[in-house]
C-alpha cells in the first residue's frame, strides 16, 4: 500500500526525525492560510501515489501566502500520471545546503532489510545505482539484533565527513529503521536528505510502502489508506478480497492463482491478444467472489471478451460456474464469454453451464485462442 | 529415497481443527500421507477424525509421535510464530502453506529456521508431493503419477497445469515442489535443483518461475555449472507492467530487475529448454527423457 | 538494586499485568483512609528489601479499615532482618484459587534470560527447586527473537490444562518478558500469581532486581532506589564510587580490585581474623576515594584496625598514600592501620608515608598477619 | 605460537584518544605490542602519539592496517556495540576491558560474536599478556616474565598478586589471561584451558577462581577428563556473603550455589593443587614443574 508524502512524514516525526512543519491543503485558499500562518516561504507539492510529481509541476516554491494560493490552484486538480491530484501539502521551505538519499527495501537476495546511502540525493536512486552504483552504500540489516549504531555511523560517515552530522545522520538512519519495521514497511525512504547552510539535518521529502500483508494488525497504519487517489476497480476488486490491476487491453481475464494468471495474459500476448486485466480469484471458491469478478471486468468499457482460466484444486470448478450463471443473471453480458475450466467437479461444472446456455473446454490454449479471436472481432461466441 | 518426503515421512499438521487444515488432513490421509499427530491449542487430548491425535503444542506432538515433518495451516498472523515453533521442536521439514505472512516476519523466520538446520518450503506455496509415496500440502494427488520429472515452481495452480498436462502425457513426476511466490521464503530454486540432481529417480526437471527478483537467474547459473539433468524452465509474468504487485507478493518488477525477458536469457545461456508455453513442457520434456 | 514491591508491581502494571488496585502508605491513617477508599478486604505489606516478610508477621490480610490501621501500626516500624519498616502496601486482597511461581533470570551457563515457572507457586522456589524439581519448567529466552508466542504457550498449558488460562498466562509471561528487558532486570518475578475463583489471573505479588550497570541509562528506574531501606554506610559508599559491603568483623579493609578483596578477606581469616567489610577502591587512584573509603570504615565502632592491601597497576600506589595521608590528616585514626602497597610508583609512596609517620609493607601475608593482631590485642601499631 | 596472542598480533585500539584508552595505547606500545590503528569517531586521518593511524570506524582500520584483534576502552553504554563492530569489521579477536556493561547486552553480543567466530575475553577483564611478545590490556608488564605457566583468572589485581610472586620466585609465564568478573563473558577457563593445553609452551597452569556461577566446577571436570598439564586452582570469596555482589557483576552466592567451599571441592575431585593463600601458588606450581 502507498501512503503520502504527508502521512509518512508524519510516521517519521514521531520517531524522532526532524522535518519541516507542514499541513495538507485540499483547497487554494487553505494553502493560502498555511503559508500565512508560517510566515515564511513555502513548497507547496501534489499529494499523489506518482513518481516525477516535480518534473510533472506537482512541487513548486512559493514566497508569499499569494503565490502559494496561485500554485495551489495550478497543482489541485492536476493530473500526474493519470491521477487527480486532490490534495496539496504545504510546508515550510528549508535551505539547501546538500541533498543524500537515504532509503531501506527488504532485499530479497539477502532475504533482510537493506538500507542504501548515497551522497546523490534529490534525484532518482535507480538512476545513481545504474550509473554510478560506487555513490551508493549498501548496508543490510540483521532483524534479529536491529540497526546496531556502528553501521549507523558509518552510513553517517559515508554521507558526511564531519562527526556531527555523521551523528546526527546515524541517528536518522535509527528513527527510520525503527519507523520502518514498527509500520509494516517494504520500503521507506527520506529524499533527500538536506543538510541546510546552518549544519542541520533535514528531512525534505518522505515515502513509504506498507507491505500489505501487514495491514491487518496495523490498523492504524491500514487507516492511512486513500482510495480516492487509487484506480477505483482496484479499490473495488480489493474490497472484495480480489487481486485485480488494470491494464491496457481487450481481453479481461479470471483466473485463480496468481502464477496461473501470469501465464493467462501472457498467453493472450502470445496468441496476438492484449489482456486487459490481471485478476486472481484465489484459492477459495466462493461464488460471490466471481460475481464481483464479473462486475469489475464488465465495468471496462474496453474490454470486448471475458476469459475464464480456472484449475480446480482448492477452488471448486462447480462453484465457479455457478457465480458465472448468477451473475450473469442479474447483469447480462454484453460481450462474449470464454470458459476454461478444469480439476475438481469438473463434471458438474460443465453440466451447470450448459444447462444454462454456456459451452466451456477443459484445454487452456483453446480457451485463450478463442477468447483473442472474439475479442478482434468483437461478436459474441 | 525421494527428494524432502517420501513413505517415511511422519507429519504434524498445525492448525489440523481449522477450516483449510482439517479440510487437507483428510486429502492427505487419503493419499497414504502418514499423518501423525495434529496440534490446536487447547484440544489437547482430542482426536482427529478419530484417528490422529491432537495436541497443545507442536513439541508435545514430536515427543508423542516421532512427527519428523509439519505443515502449517494457520491464518497469517500466527504463521511465523508457528514455523518457530516447529522448528523448536525438532522436526527437519516445515511445509508453510499460509498465504499472506508480513515479509518482515519473514527476516526474523529465516535465520531462525537456519540456526535450527531445519528445511523450510514457503509460505504462500502449494507444498509437496511426491506421487505414490506421500503428500504434504494442498496439490491435488489425482494430477500426478510416480514416474522421472522433478517439478519446481514458484506457483500452485500454473503447477498444476503443468504437471496435469504431463500426466495426461503419460509422463510422471519423480516430486513436485512449490516453493512458494513469497519475496522470502524457506527453500528456493537451487535448493531444490541440488536436490533433483541427487536424486536417482528423478530425470529431468521442469521449473516454473515468475516476474519479480533474481533466483531464477542464480538457478540458472546453478544449472549451468552443477546440472547433469535437463531442466525445462518456464517464466510466467512476460506481460506484467513493472512495479505492481501480480498476486504474489514476490511477482513484482522493481525498476529495471526481475523482468521475465532477463530471466529467460538467463535460462537460454544456461542452455535450458525454455516452455513458451505452459503446455510446451510436455514435447520439451519428452526430447530430453529421450 | 532493589526495589520493592509496589514499584515492580507498578511496572509490571504498565505492561499490562493484571494486578490488583494497592497504594503505599507511611502512616497507620493512610492505610485506614485507602483501605476506606477500597471498601473491601485488603492485604497490609511491609515494604523492606528483605525476604521471608510473611514469616515475620509483615503481610497481614485486613477485614475492614479499622483491621487495616491496626496492623499497619504493628506493622510500620517493625524490624524485618535488621531492616526498619517505613512503608506498607495497602491493596485490595484477591480471592486466591491457585498460586503458581513465574521467574526470569539471566542464567549464566545459557547465557539467556531463562524463565522458571511452576503451579508450586506462594513458597520459595528454591525449595521447590531442591525438593521437586520436575515440577519447575525452565525455559531459556533467546533475546534476538524475544519470548515467541509458542514458548509463552508452552509455559501456560505447564501452568494450567484450561487453554483460556494458558493463552492468558502466555500473555503475561510475555508482558513479564518485556518489562523485564526493558527495566534492565537480572531478576523479575510473580509469585504468587493466582487464579481466583473467578477465573482470572492476577498477580498478587510482584519483585524485581535491577542490573547496577543499567542504571546509567534508565534514570527513571534508577530513580525508583529507596536510599532509606539500605545501609547507611553502603549508600555513602556507593555515592562515592566504592564498591563497600558490611560484614561482622573487626578487620575494615581497603582494596583496590574486587577479586583482590575477596582474597584479602579470605586471608584474614585463614590468619585468625574476622574482616569487618569488603571494600574496593576499584581501577582508578583517585586520592578522595581514599579519603571517603576511611570515613566509611572508621564510621564502623566494631573496626579495630584498618589494612590497606594495593597492588598497583592502573591505581597508582603514591595517590592512595596522599589519600591516606590527607585523611587522617583531616580525622585521626582512632585505630591501627597497616598498610600494604606494591606496584605502580611504590617507592614514592614509601617515601610519602614514612615522611608522614606511617610504615608500610610490600608483603599481603605480612600485612595480614599484622592487622589481625592488632586488631585482636587492640593497640597501635 | 602461544595463546591468543603473540607477536604476530596487529592491535586496533578502539577508544584511543579517552583516557584510560590513550593511557594504556602507550604502555602496549612500550611493552612491544603491535598497535596498528586507533579508532575514534570523528578522528579518522589524524594520528595518536604521531604514529598511529586513527580510523573513524573498525571496519576502516581493519582495511587500511590489517589489524587481527581489537582492545575495548569505551564506556558501558557504549561497549556492547563496539565489541559488535569488532567482530563484524573482521578480526579474530576483541578484548573488552570495559566494566560495567549491562548483562543483558551481553545476552545480545554473545550469540553476535559466536555466529561470527570470533573469540572475545571480557568485558570487565584486564586483558592478556604474553611475555615477551604482545600485550593486549592492563596488565602491567612488568611484573610478567616469559616462562611456563598459563595463568588464567576471573580478577584483576589478584592475577597480579599471583604473577607478581611467580615472576620473583623465578617462574615465567607462557600467557596471562584475565578472563574478566562478569557473569557472561566470551571466554571462559574451559576454552583458556583447552588453548593452554594445546600450546607446547605451557607446562602447567594457575587458575584463579570467584564466588559465583559453576565455570570453576566445569573447568574442574574438564580438567579431570581432558587435561595431562597440572593446574593449581584458587577460589577467592571464601568469607563473602551469600546474596551480595562482592563487586564484579558475577560474583554473587545465590542460594546454595557457587560458594567457595563448592568450588574448592570439584578442585580437588579433579585432583588439582588447591591454593590456600596467593602465595601459596609459588610451591604448588614449582612442585609440579618439577
Amino acid at each position: 500500500m502507498n501512503i503520502h508524502e504527508y502521512q509518512a512524514k508524519e510516521i517519521l516525526r514521531g520517531y524522532g526525525v526532524n522535518i519541516p512543519p507542514g499541513e495538507v491543503a485540499t483547497t487554494p485558499a487553505q494553502a493560502e492560510a498555511i503559508a500565512t500562518k508560517y510566515g515564511t516561504a513555502v513548497m507547496v507539492k501534489a499529494q499523489v501515489h506518482a513518481g516525477g510529481r516535480g518534473k510533472a509541476g506537482g512541487v513548486k516554491f512559493c514566497k508569499t501566502p499569494a503565490d502559494a494560493k496561485e500554485k495551489a490552484t495550478a497543482i489541485l486538480g492536476m493530473q500526474i500520471k493519470g491521477l487527480t491530484v486532490e490534495k496539496v501539502l504545504v510546508t515550510v521551505a528549508a535551505d539547501i545546503g546538500s541533498e543524500a538519499y537515504v532509503g531501506i527495501i527488504v532485499d530479497r537476495a539477502t532475504k533482510k532489510p537493506v538500507f542504501m546511502v548515497s551522497a546523490a540525493g534529490g534525484i532518482d536512486i535507480e538512476q545513481v545505482a545504474a550509473e554510478t552504483p560506487e555513490k551508493i552504500l549498501y548496508v543490510p540489516v540483521d532483524v534479529r539484533y536491529g540497526l546496531p549504531t556502528y553501521d549507523a555511523m558509518r552510513m553517517g560517515f559515508f554521507l558526511y565527513d564531519d562527526v556531527k552530522l555523521a551523528r546526527a545522520a546515524g541517528k536518522i538512519m535509527q528513527q527510520l529503521y525503527a519507523a520502518f519495521m514498527a509500520s509494516g514497511c517494504s520500503l521507506a525512504e527520506i529524499n533527500p536528505l538536506v543538510v541546510t547552510p546552518q549544519g542541520e539535518l533535514v528531512a525534505v521529502d518522505g515515502k513509504m510502502v506498507i507491505d500489505d500483508n501487514e495491514l491487518d494488525r496495523l490498523p492504524a497504519i491500514a487507516a492511512l489508506r486513500d482510495e480516492s487517489s487509487e484506480e477505483p476497480s482496484e479499490v473495488d476488486a480489493r474490497n472484495a478480497n480480489l487481486t485485480f490491476i488494470k491494464l491496457d487491453g481487450n481481453v479481461g481475464c479470471v483466473v485463480n492463482g496468481a502464477g496461473l494468471a501470469m501465464a493467462t495474459m501472457d498467453l493472450v500476448k502470445y496468441y496476438g491478444g492484449d489482456p486487459a486485466n490481471f485478476l486472481d480469484i484465489g484459492g477459495s471458491s466462493n461464488p460471490e467472489k466471481v460475481v464481483y469478478a464479473l462486475r469489475i471486468i464488465t465495468a471496462d468499457p474496453n474490454v470486448k471478451a471475458i476469459l475464464f482460466n480456472i484449475f480446480g484444486g482448492i477452488t471448486r470448478t462447480d462453484d465457479v460456474a455457478n457465480g458465472i450463471v448468477t451473475a450473469t443473471k442479474a447483469n447480462p453480458l454484453k460481450v462474449p464469454i470464454v470458459i476454461r475450466l478444469t480439476g475438481t467437479n469438473e463434471e458438474i461444472a460443465m453440466k451447470i453451464l450448459t444447462e444454462n446456455g454456456f459451452s466451456a473446454s477443459s484445454d487452456m490454449d483453446e480457451a485463450v485462442q478463442k477468447a483473442v479471436a472474439l475479442a478482434k472481432g468483437g461478436k459474441a461466441a | 529415497m525421494s527428494v524432502f518426503i517420501d513413505k517415511n515421512t511422519k507429519l504434524v499438521i498445525q492448525g489440523i481443527t481449522g477450516r483449510d487444515g482439517s479440510f487437507h488432513a483428510k486429502q492427505m490421509m487419503e493419499y497414504g500421507t502418514q499423518v501423525v499427530a495434529g496440534v490446536t491449542p487447547g484440544k489437547g487430548g482430542q482426536k482427529f477424525e478419530g484417528t490422529v491425535p491432537i495436541f497443545n503444542t507442536v513439541a508435545d506432538a514430536v515427543k508423542a509421535t516421532g512427527a519428523n515433518t509439519s505443515v502449517i495451516y494457520v491464518p497469517p498472523p500466527f504463521a511465523a510464530d508457528a514455523i518457530m515453533e516447529a522448528a523448536a521442536a525438532g522436526v527437519q521439514l516445515v511445509v508453510c502453506i499460509t498465504e499472506g505472512v508480513p515479509v518482515l516476519d519473514m527476516t526474523k523466520v529465516y535465520p531462525f529456521v537456519k540456526e535450527k538446520g531445519v528445511r523450510l518450503i514457503g509460505p504462500n506455496c502449494p507444498g509437496l508431493i511426491t506421487p505414490g509415496e506421500s503428500k504434504v500440502g494442498i496439490i491435488p494427488g489425482r494430477i500426478c503419477a510416480p514416474g522421472p520429472v522433478g517439478v519446481v515452481s514458484r506457483s500452485g495452480t500454473l503447477t498444476y497445469e503443468v504437471v496435469n498436462a504431463l500426466t495426461k502425457a503419460g509422463i510422471g513426476q519423480s516430486t513436485c515442489v512449490g516453493i512458494g511466490g513469497d519475496p522470502i521464503n524457506g527453500t528456493n530454486f537451487i535448493d531444490c535443483l541440488a536436490a533433483f540432481e541427487a536424486d536417482p529417480k528423478t530425470k529431468a526437471v521442469a521449473m516454473m518461475g515468475e516476474i519479480g527478483g533474481t533466483d531464477e537467474q542464480e538457478a540458472a547459473t546453478f544449472i549451468k555449472e552443477h546440472m547433469t539433468k535437463p531442466v525445462v524452465g518456464f517464466i510466467a509474468g512476460q506481460t506484467a507492467p513493472p512495479g505492481r504487485r501480480m498476486g504474489h507478493a514476490g511477482a513484482i518488477i522493481s525498476g529495471s530487475a526481475g523482468t521475465a525477458a532477463e530471466k529467460i536469457e538467463s535460462f537460454k545461456a544456461a542452455g535450458m529448454g525454455v516452455a513458451q508455453r505452459p503446455v510446451d513442457f510436455v514435447e520439451l520434456i519428452k526430447a530430453r527423457l529421450g
